[in-house]
């Protein structure tokens, strides 16, 4: 679809929202906890924050949630009856606030959940949401969205990206159909507008390097000195993986109560040591220095392979919540 | 795949009275894993224990569940019907339905939804349950006794002469104890030292008993059957041997002005020393403490009159290992000081003593050779007064038990002193007279009707000296119901029997329980006197409690016909359950860290140190290691495990959780 | 509406407050259906988890009881249960967790009637706290709650 | 810091250790630990007030381990766990050098662990005031109230468990959230796997954590933990007496003594 | 420091001259007796027998007070008072419930910490070691010290080994120069429960006390509690007439004896209250 520009002025962000809100909507926006902003779930528009420059939490939390219930079950000493999650209704959740990358990152993701398997309950909450994503007017060292194929206006992902312009209000460019939808369900919210100085409203966000050497490289480097001497202070828990809008590994465990219970699919993070723990004993991965490694050739090496984009959006999450000061982009720069 | 049996028991009517036994059978016959599932009147019967086998040939039963009695009662005997049908007992568990189910509640829909929750939750027990193997230890047919008093004489002489190895072990330099200091007993008036004696040269001769006189326990490790006992033989300064008990060395050495701890002070010693004529073993000791040469550095006098060249000087304290197989606690007691009673002036005026010192003035054996004569001056006191409960049964400044004994002693002394100074006059302040026991109301009443003892009930506030008399000043609760004033020669105070000053020090190293008295506590206080709460330990006489002669004699056979039993079989067979360090595979080997958290819990030293080597014989990790022979099961160490790396058979993390879920959740 | 009946789990050690609650049996004395009792070799072997795990499977209160200080079969079991339990206490207090649902006790083989007394105290006082609905908010999450 | 970096190089120099555990320069204002094996690397090392990683954790890490013996750059908190870690077992004295900083900035050399003890003696434990004071508006509050506030507060706690990984108390080999046999707690975040999840973690720290935050510095969600573990360092010394690692005195909850006082056992 | 000061009825009543020489002693050694603000009754009355909650919430009021002062420490010179106020803070302690109860009756924060003094830890703790310094003339006379029942018990509060038998009046009598006689009467009943109600008890509890420490060659009675001293000095009709016989021993305070030491006039240890003449220039 062709991208049309809108304008919406600054006190119509509040009335969408209300609207939204009105109309039954879920809207998980960035709210500030602390010095942190996390999305979550808002029911009124001052919750918003917007100083941010990306939540400490990944977006995709409202597809992918940290605990997904795939089924219930209760066993009687005949039969064991099952009612499967898939069937039960998801809510219309509209995300406020996502920033280029965490829209972006949504592709990678859903093509995840549906390669050989298309996963029902994914892509049941995932057709019911919107993303009403905001361009980046600043940045920091740790964000590299334009190394992987984005930006900080970059559209993809998301149904509208608001700009924020430099009278205060708001360049709305309606990406998708569903966009479209909204922006006519609330016409009198949107005014007619060219695209105009948009570029000059975003953050500069320095290339940091080429994603396609990157990937070239990567092919002869599973043995190298490298991953251990990069994952060094790591401490082995799963904050990169979790704060990741990408990472999508998972965990199917069953909560037994009695004779009821019910099957989940949980986070699993490949910085846990027992991730690949097999039931003998053995380790495929043993150390913090070959889990690294595969976090690295994962998103920069196997996902692009398969699916020709990388599996890494630059938001920087994992580096600024990594409470030993991992770098990715150490890692990335050193190949 | 589990198949349960399980089998809900009427009792009689005991359970079916409030509990629809039929629907606890039924509803368990529901739940997933139960293969066969019935109710019966009599489970412990020969019929119902029949069912139980046939049941477990029939299905393949892999565990069972019996709902009927406590554990505690019928346990043993399920698991052994069990055994018997090839089924291993430890897969075998008991629903509390009657005493902590039918008897406690009103029959009601609730009381049997209660008994099917605890049926339930046993199954789901079960179904974890392991096939468990009792643990056989050897047992070593030595026993320890400890303290060389008429108990322990007693334990000693019955455990030798069922002909098994004896270790008696004395602190003093004689055996003989408090009995040997009496003048004479209750309620018969025969001299104590009469009766004792041959007992003691008994013990001495008996070719099964080894004596070590003047020695303590230094540690005791092990476990029932196999305890390691460490003796502490205190330097005697004597080559025992060569000594042959002639008396010189003791009677030429100059230190003469020691206080005899035989005569509690009333007498004097000297530094080497016989405790008394008749002490086994004959042969005397140095006190080094009051000894000249050990303080000054010379004086030798009786390495120069010794006939044999038995002293040595430079003997030192030495340690022996023992084997032992069972041990007796016969440690006997003290007498508690009265000096924290100011008003009654002991320690302040010297005729104001204790009921021992009494007997030692009694005794034809003591200072004054039966003579009653008053430490002060040695007159024959003209009027006596005895004060019952001088600390017993006092919560504010002494002891609030009863001490047992004083009554009768008291009651003894009040009569012998009226026995030997016929125109004396005897006053005993009491509290309550306690003379139950054969014979004891009698002596009691002839010490008052015969005698004329006067007895005042009531307790004394002061005694105090004017006018070369002892005031003692005291109420008459029964009679006059007025103060009372007595203007005596002597006072002899009934101070309380307490526990020995080191009983707390030893109970901690023998690892067995101990009250707030410091009394050696009992397993159980009626059907247990002798055990303790650690196998293969019993006790004998007044370290349990104040006792009499006849009491802590008929305890000692006790403790010893315990002894005999355990020593009776060649092999130990213990319970299994106890706790183990789990293993996992390569590379993590077990999930124990070694951080011995659990070992500085264990009660009872099992847990040592294990190291997991490579195949190369190199260490690659240290981590806990239950001793089996020690662990006794508490399960502490489980609790306190946090990477639950130990657990504990039959009480397992996995049963325990199982149990609790299963008890929550039901339909 | 029928009256609430809380759901009460005991821990026990074995030598003593299991004893002493067969002797309650064997007394006749009374009391009510609630409390159920799971058995322990001592109360050093209790742990703070199956506490947690209680909650977490719906008990309304929770019982454990041993053996008196000095009393312990195996000497100090309970000795270290009691510092266990000041320290899970302090914590659950922290945390908000009612401790008043949970009732620790010292019972003898010989205290039947304190047995009884204990039980009908707790379900008394669980009764009158009502059903631990913060809790089963909490832990029926995934019951309730629709996919998050 | 020239005098550590000195110090450093020439125990790498003379091979008396395999590496240096300290803190260098990190990604824009932070700092990060730095594993120096070459005594070229030993000039990045730094240290100042923004040095708050507690590098204790690496001592027990297998990667680390696998360098060799280490020196460690050890302020005042990382002291306070090197001894809590020997009192469990966990390092021994010959297989590490202990670079000590004062809380003056100053280099300290500890011959043994019994020295670190006595220069802790003079650096008790203190929890701070704003935090007694939160501690103290919490159990203020209503018991529901309060269990309202933790849920809350936990509901953003997703099982990274990076707590864990940077306690350096948290170091056993299976931690017992990963043990299904049984399933001791729910592995899921929702809250009560959250909320079982926290109160195990302060329970095992009961009576040895040594208040050095590094569970809060680490947390991506900003969870006040540290409070839940501060608290019962509170109550460790007021039931107990004093808190704070010791080499002869047990660990409280693997002691006791027969008079603890309590106040809720009938 | 700052040292608290409770009174009591006594010492503004009959036991003046024990207010005025306490006073005089601290002043001569320089320690400020800070008397506490709007102090209310001990409830060393028939309270502690009637409503318990009220005999503790008297004492715990003036507890509270002296908190709200600010004082480390609360001197409590009158026997029967110090006993109330010990007895009102060991029970508190021991039971937290009934501390709060208390607590919100006062409706004052009350933390019930603060150490409580009665004269004589009062004397051994600030006065004791400044005596040698600050006697001038000492007491060269045999004396008999005189405990009476309050200030020694109960046993299990104030943790005295001794209790049968104090030594404390003793030590301090003889750091004066007097000699403390060995007597057996020291915590014998003076009869202070039949004060007023029954003299002719009081006369012969008493009387037996002043025979004893005269017969043992005292020239004076050191006391350290107002019952004890109204019993010995003002009920000497009473004494006389079940002894039969007059006795002229002086009974003093402790402070009394101190300031007389300290060289302090008669009149500012306020002897010319007594109603036994109190002449103690008689040296041994």
């Amino acid at each position: 679809m062709q991208t049309e520009n809108y304008l919406i002025r600054k006190p119509s962000l509040e009335k969408l929202f209300n609207d939204l809100i009105g109309g039954g909507k879920t809207i998980y926006a960035p709210k500030a906890k602390g010095d942190l902003a996390l999305f979550s779930d808002v029911k009124t528009y001052s919750d918003i924050t917007e100083d941010y420059i990306v939540t400490a939490n990944s977006a995709k939390l409202v597809v992918f949630p940290r605990t997904e219930k795939l089924f219930s079950y209760h066993k009687s000493k005949e039969k064991t009856e099952i009612t499967d999650a898939a069937g039960s209704t998801f809510p219309d959740v509209v995300l406020w606030g996502t920033r280029p990358c965490d829209a972006a990152a949504f592709i990678p993701l859903t093509d995840t959940f549906n390669g050989d398997y298309k996963d029902i309950i994914f892509n049941n909450r995932r057709e019911r949401v919107f993303l009403i994503s905001f361009s980046c007017s600043r940045s920091d060292e740790y964000c590299f969205c334009t190394s992987v194929n984005s930006g900080p206006g970059n559209t993809s992902g998301s149904d509208i990206l608001f700009t924020k312009l430099s009278g205060g209000d708001y360049l709305a460019e309606v990406i998708t159909p569903k966009g479209q939808l909204l922006v006519s369900e609330n016409s009198d919210l949107f005014e007619t507008k060219s695209e105009e100085d948009k570029e000059q409203q975003l953050a500069v966000v320095a290339t940091r390097f080429n994603q396609v050497e990157i990937q070239a490289k990567l092919q002869n480097l599973f043995e190298n000195p490298v991953w251990d001497d990069k994952s060094r202070a790591c401490l082995g828990c799963g904050s990169c993986a979790y704060v990741c809008p990408v990472c999508s590994c998972f965990d199917i465990q069953d909560e037994a109560h009695g004779n009821k219970g019910t099957r989940l699919r949980c986070w699993d993070s490949c910085g846990f040591g027992l991730f690949t723990l097999h039931t003998s004993g053995h380790n495929p991965r043993e150390t913090q220095g070959a889990r690294w490694r595969q976090r690295i050739l994962h998103k920069f090496l196997y996902v692009p392979n398969k699916s020709k984009i990388a599996g890494c959006v630059g938001c920087g999450r994992c580096s600024r919540s990594c409470p030993a000061d991992i770098n990715i982009l150490d890692t990335l720069t050193s190949l | 795949m589990s198949k349960i049996g399980v089998f809900i028991c009427h009792c009689g009517e005991n359970i079916s009275a409030t509990v629809d036994v039929a629907r606890v059978a039924e509803a368990a016959g529901q739940l997933e894993g139960v293969a066969f599932s019935t109710d019966y009147k009599y489970m412990c019967s020969d019929p119902g224990q029949t069912m139980i086998k046939q049941a477990i040939k029939e299905n393949g039963l892999n565990g069972v569940v019996v709902g009927s009695c406590s554990p505690r009662m019928h346990e043993p005997t399920f698991r052994k019907a069990c055994q018997e049908a090839g089924l291993n007992p430890f897969m075998c568990e008991m629903a509390n339905l009657r005493e902590h189910c039918s008897w406690v509640h009103d029959k009601s829909e609730a009381t049997t939804q209660k008994a099917i929750d605890l049926v339930r939750t046993l199954v789901e027990k079960v179904k974890l349950n392991k096939p468990l193997f009792s643990i056989q230890v050897p047992v070593t047919k030595t026993a320890l006794v400890i303290g060389g008093g008429i108990a322990g004489i007693q334990a000693s002489l019955d455990i030798a002469s069922a002909g098994h190895q004896v270790i008696l072990v004395e602190k003093d330099p004689s055996i003989g104890g408090h009995m040997s200091q009496l003048s004479e007993t209750f309620p018969t008036l025969d001299c104590s030292q009469c009766i004792l004696t041959p007992r003691m040269v008994e013990v001495a001769q008996h070719p099964n008993i080894k004596l070590m006189t003047y020695a303590e326990l230094e540690k005791l490790e092990g476990s029932i059957g196999n305890f390691k006992a460490t003796i502490r033989k205190k330097a005697k300064s004597i080559d025992e041997d060569l000594c042959n008990g002639c008396g010189t060395c003791t009677t030429k050495c100059p230190t003469k002005k020691i206080p005899s701890e035989f005569n509690t002070g009333l007498g004097m010693r000297t530094a080497i020393y016989v405790p008394f004529p008749q002490a086994v073993p004959n042969k005397p000791v140095i006190d080094k403490e009051n000894c000249s040469y050990y303080q000054k550095g010379k004086c030798k006098v009786c390495e120069k009159v010794c006939p044999t060249g038995a002293i040595r000087f430079d003997q030192e304290d030495e340690l022996v290992e023992l084997e032992v197989g069972a041990v007796v606690i016969a440690t006997g007691f003290d007498i508690m000081q009265p000096s924290g009673f100011p008003e009654y002036g002991y320690g302040k005026y010297k005729d104001v003593i204790t009921g021992l010192q009494f007997e030692r003035l009694a005794s034809a054996s003591g200072p004054t050779l039966g003579e009653i004569r008053r430490p002060s001056d040695g007159k024959i006191p003209e009027k006596i007064v005895f004060v019952a409960c001088a600390g017993s049964r006092d919560p504010a400044k002494g002891v609030p038990y009863c001490s047992k004994i004083c009554c009768m002693y008291t009651a003894k002394h009040a009569m012998l002193y009226q026995h030997k100074v016929h125109h004396g006059k005897s006053y005993i302040f009491y509290m309550d007279i306690r003379a139950a026991g054969k014979n004891y109301e009698e002596f009691v009443r002839r010490a008052i009707v015969e005698d004329e003892v006067n007895y005042i009930r009531g307790r004394v506030s002061k005694v105090y000296e004017e006018n070369g008399k002892l005031i003692v000043k005291g109420v008459d609760t029964l009679l006059s119901a007025k103060p009372v004033e007595i203007e005596a020669d002597m006072v002899v105070l009934a101070s309380a029997a307490v526990a020995n000053p080191g009983a707390e020090a030893l109970a901690q190293k023998m690892h067995v329980s101990y009250d707030s008295y410091n009394f050696f506590s009992e397993a159980h206080p009626k059907l247990k006197p002798v055990e303790t709460n650690t196998a293969g330990i019993f006790l004998a006489g007044a370290c349990q409690a104040p006792k009499d002669i006849p009491e802590t004699v008929s305890q000692a056979s006790g403790a010893a016909s315990k002894v005999i039993i355990l020593f009776s079989k060649d092999e130990l067979s213990r319970d299994p359950l106890i706790a183990v360090v789990n293993r996992s595979p390569a590379p993590v080997f077990s999930t124990c860290v070694g951080c011995f958290m659990c070992a500085s819990a264990c009660p009872y030293q099992a847990i040592g140190e294990e190291l997991i080597t490579n195949r190369q014989g190199k260490v690659i990790k240290k981590v806990a290691k239950v001793n089996p022979g020690l662990c006794q099961g508490c399960g502490t160490c489980v609790a306190f495990c946090r990477s639950k790396s130990i657990d504990i058979q039959g009480y397992s993390n996995e049963q325990m959780c199982a149990e609790v879920i299963a008890l929550l959740n039901h339909e | 509406m029928t009256e609430f009946e809380p759901k009460i789990i005991a821990f026990v050690c074995n030598w003593c407050t299991y004893a002493g609650a067969d002797l309650t049996g064997t007394s006749r004395i009374k009391y009510a259906q609630n409390v159920k009792i799971i058995r322990f070799p001592c109360t050093g072997r209790i742990d703070f988890m199956l506490l947690l795990k209680s909650f977490g499977e719906g008990a309304d209160g929770i019982i454990v009881s041993g053996c008196h200080p000095n009393d312990c079969h195996y000497t100090s079991g309970n000795f270290h249960a009691r510092r266990r339990w000041i320290m899970f206490r302090g914590l659950l207090d922290m945390l908000g967790i009612d401790v008043r649902r949970i009732q620790y006790s010292w019972v003898s083989a010989a205290e039947g009637f304190k047995w009884a007394d204990i039980v009908n105290s707790t379900v008394n006082t669980i009764r009158e706290l009502g059903p631990y609905t913060e809790y089963e908010k909490v832990a029926g999450y995934l019951e309730k709650e629709a996919n998050q | 810091m020239s005098e550590l970096i000195k110090k450093a190089a020439a125990l790498l120099e003379s091979k008396s250790v395999q590496v240096v555990i300290g803190y260098g320069k990190g990604t824009g204002n932070r700092t990060r630990t730095i594993f120096a094996t070459q005594v070229t690397e030993c000039e990045n090392l730094i240290f100042d007030s923004r040095c708050v990683q507690n590098l204790a954790v690496y001592l027990t890490k297998l990667e680390i381990k696998k360098l060799g013996k280490p020196a460690i750059v050890a302020p005042v908190p990382v002291l306070r766990s090197i001894l809590q870690l020997a009192v469990e077992n966990q390092i021994t004295e010959s297989d590490l050098v202990i670079l000590g900083i004062t809380s003056e900035s100053e280099l300290i050399d500890f011959e043994s662990f019994a020295a670190i003890e006595t220069f802790l003696t003079t650096h008790k434990i203190e929890i701070e005031e704003k935090y007694t004071k939160t501690i103290d508006a919490i159990k203020a509050m209503p018991v529901a109230e309060r269990f309202a506030y933790w849920v809350k507060e936990l509901e953003s706690c997703f099982k990274c468990y990076a707590c864990r990984g940077a306690c350096p108390l948290c170091y056993c080999t299976r931690c017992t959230v990963d043990d299904n046999q049984p399933q001791w707690i729910s592995v899921a975040s929702h809250p009560l796997g959250n909320l079982e999840w926290h109160i195990m973690r302060a329970m095992h720290l009961a009576g040895r954590c040594t208040d050095c935050e590094a569970c809060y510095n680490a947390c991506p969600m900003g969870i006040p933990i540290h409070l839940l573990t501060k608290s019962m360092l509170q109550d460790v010394a007021d039931n107990f007496g004093s808190y704070g690692p010791s080499l002869d005195k047990q660990n409280t909850l693997s002691s006791f003594k027969p008079d603890d006082k309590e106040s809720f056992i009938r | 420091m700052k040292i608290g000061f409770y009174p009591g009825c006594s010492l503004t009543g009959s036991s003046r001259e024990y207010n005025e020489s306490l006073l005089a002693i601290a002043k001569e050694a320089g320690i400020e007796l800070v008397e506490i603000n709007d102090w209310n009754c001990c409830g060393a009355t028939a309270a502690h027998n009637l409503n318990k909650e009220l005999s503790l919430s008297l004492p715990a009021r003036n507890l509270a007070i002296a908190e709200s002062e600010e004082m480390d420490e609360l001197v409590v010179p009158c026997a029967a008072c110090f006993n109330r106020l010990v007895m009102t803070q060991h029970e508190l302690s021991e039971k937290k419930d009934l501390k709060k109860v208390i607590s919100e009756k006062l409706q004052m924060p009350f933390k019930n910490e603060i150490r409580i003094l009665n004269v004589l830890q009062f004397l051994e703790k600030h006065i004791v070691p400044r005596l040698d310094q600050l006697v001038k003339s000492p007491l060269e006379i045999d004396v008999a010290c005189y405990y009476g029942c309050l200030l020694v018990r109960p046993q299990n509060v104030m943790k005295s080994e001794r209790f049968e038998d104090p030594m404390s009046m003793d030590t301090i009598m003889q750091k004066l120069g007097a000699n403390p006689i060995d007597w057996p009467f020291k915590t014998e009943c003076c009869g202070a429960g039949f004060s007023i109600s029954k003299t002719e008890i009081v006369g012969e509890l008493s009387g037996k006390i002043v025979r004893n420490a005269t017969g043992r060659g005292a020239k004076a009675i050191v006391v350290a509690c107002p019952m004890c001293h109204s019993n010995l000095d003002m009920r000497r009709p009473a004494i006389d007439s079940y002894l039969n016989m007059k006795m002229d021993i002086p009974v003093i305070y402790i402070t009394q004896a101190i300031a007389l030491a300290m060289g302090l006039t008669p009149r500012q240890a306020g002897i010319q209250r007594h109603f036994v003449p109190v002449n103690l220039t008689v040296n041994r």
